[in-house]
């Protein structure tokens, strides 16, 4: 299934990426499973996403979510850092 | 670019009629329009309260030459109504606006303007201060703090989220 | 006639320059040029609170037509300045501004102005509710309600002594 | 001693009277001889200033003064209701 990821604010800065379209088996189709699949993409990205920090925030479809939300097709996934505005 | 994402005058209240509205700005907040707002209220309300956030040069951001806010447009607002519709549900509130800057800031422009009206003074104080307080904990916003030599995201503050905590208790 | 009874900008401070106002009108209170006064403070504040009052006309007074506002010269400036400088104790405010009208109002004009300016919200929330709840108990004002048919001197609340009762515990 | 007397809001619309200018003996220089003095002027005057109760506010060179407070000559009483600002 395919997974629209999104990367903001130090995140984005970092992994130098702001979305990327992911294919996920139906086995892998939890959040978990997309971190999974990032780290192969590199060091960078391992640091990030393997074994996710709780400073790592996560949103499903715009709302907030967990490591083990289960995905859907065309799911909209995004990692961020704590909030900061105000 | 002022985009007014959500707005409603609801016909049937004639003297409390309900105005919310968010707004996310790449440009300027223009701060007069907004306080007109939530002041100029017709006397439907009696009391309001106006929060008013600014980039700040005080002694720990000396040499602050500017700021840059990025959010995640939807989530944001969503969030917003979100945060909006708890202060409702609490408190009687005739008027809401919240509005905020994203994009690149020099010390002194405002970033966040929170707004409420009200028929009582405690509401509009109480309800205020609550939406400021999970604004800052859930609203999808970030800043980079710019300085001559360098740059760097700001930090979660713990004081956040303790604000946040204390609501349990209303 | 707007009379402005003290203001100092302290040129020592070149950051945190202290602003203290307060402002008896007989005329319309500018709420535009208050709320400048508060806001717009070059990045040396960061947060800003401003509660407005206004002559309001929701269900308990249907039918008002105006309001008299009396008070006692002298003594409601000294009233005031003791008021803020009780705040200024409590909390670092780099601006005050308290503003009140008296003469003859009409429903939705602004009565009274409370704007502080201040390096944290928290600070600068708890201020101008407290600095609103000290005015309404200590500030020699009265009010006089106008109807069609009668006009009566405005009762004072319970509910406003209790809000000053609960500052002894902040 | 000369003491002046001030009168407000709701006070001032039932004596029909904003100030007044009060002669007082040196054995009778506290507010609460002020009070007594007033109360020669007639009912209406007696209504208020007889035994004032708690809704009967004093002001003594503009400051919050008692029934007991020691006057001076040329000082400044003030009676009002609980105030209605803000």
């Amino acid at each position: 299934m395919k997974i629209n990821v999104l990367f903001f604010a130090s995140f984005k800065e970092l992994l130098g990426c702001s979305s990327i379209s992911l294919d996920i088996s139906q086995e892998n189709a939890t959040i978990a499973g997309v971190c999974q699949s990032l780290c192969s993409r590199g060091e960078r990205w391992k640091s990030v996403f393997d074994e996710p920090s709780k400073t790592v925030k996560i949103a499903l479809n715009q709302e907030m979510a967990e490591l083990d939300s289960p995905l859907n097709d065309n799911d909209e996934v995004a990692f961020f850092p704590p909030v900061t505005g105000g | 670019m002022m985009r007014l994402l959500s707005s409603h005058l609801l016909p049937g209240a004639s003297i409390l009629s309900i105005i919310k509205k968010i707004l996310i700005s790449d440009t300027a907040l223009d701060l007069d329009d907004l306080n007109g707002l939530i002041q100029n209220n017709a006397g439907e309300s009696g009391a309001a309260v106006i929060f008013t956030g600014a980039v700040r040069v005080s002694a720990e951001e000396q040499g602050l030459t500017g700021m840059t806010l990025e959010h995640y447009p939807g989530m944001t607002e969503s969030q917003l109504e979100i945060i909006i519709k708890k202060a409702q549900a609490k408190w009687h509130l005739t008027r809401v606006m919240v509005a905020h800057r994203v994009g690149y800031l020099t010390p002194g422009e405002p970033i966040v303007f929170v707004g409420v009206a009200s028929l009582h003074r405690k509401e509009a104080f109480l309800a205020a201060e609550f939406i400021m307080d999970y604004l800052k904990q859930d609203a999808t916003f970030w800043k980079k703090e710019h300085y001559a030599d360098q740059s760097h995201w700001v930090e979660a503050k713990e004081s956040d989220r303790e604000a946040v905590s204390q609501w349990d208790r209303v």
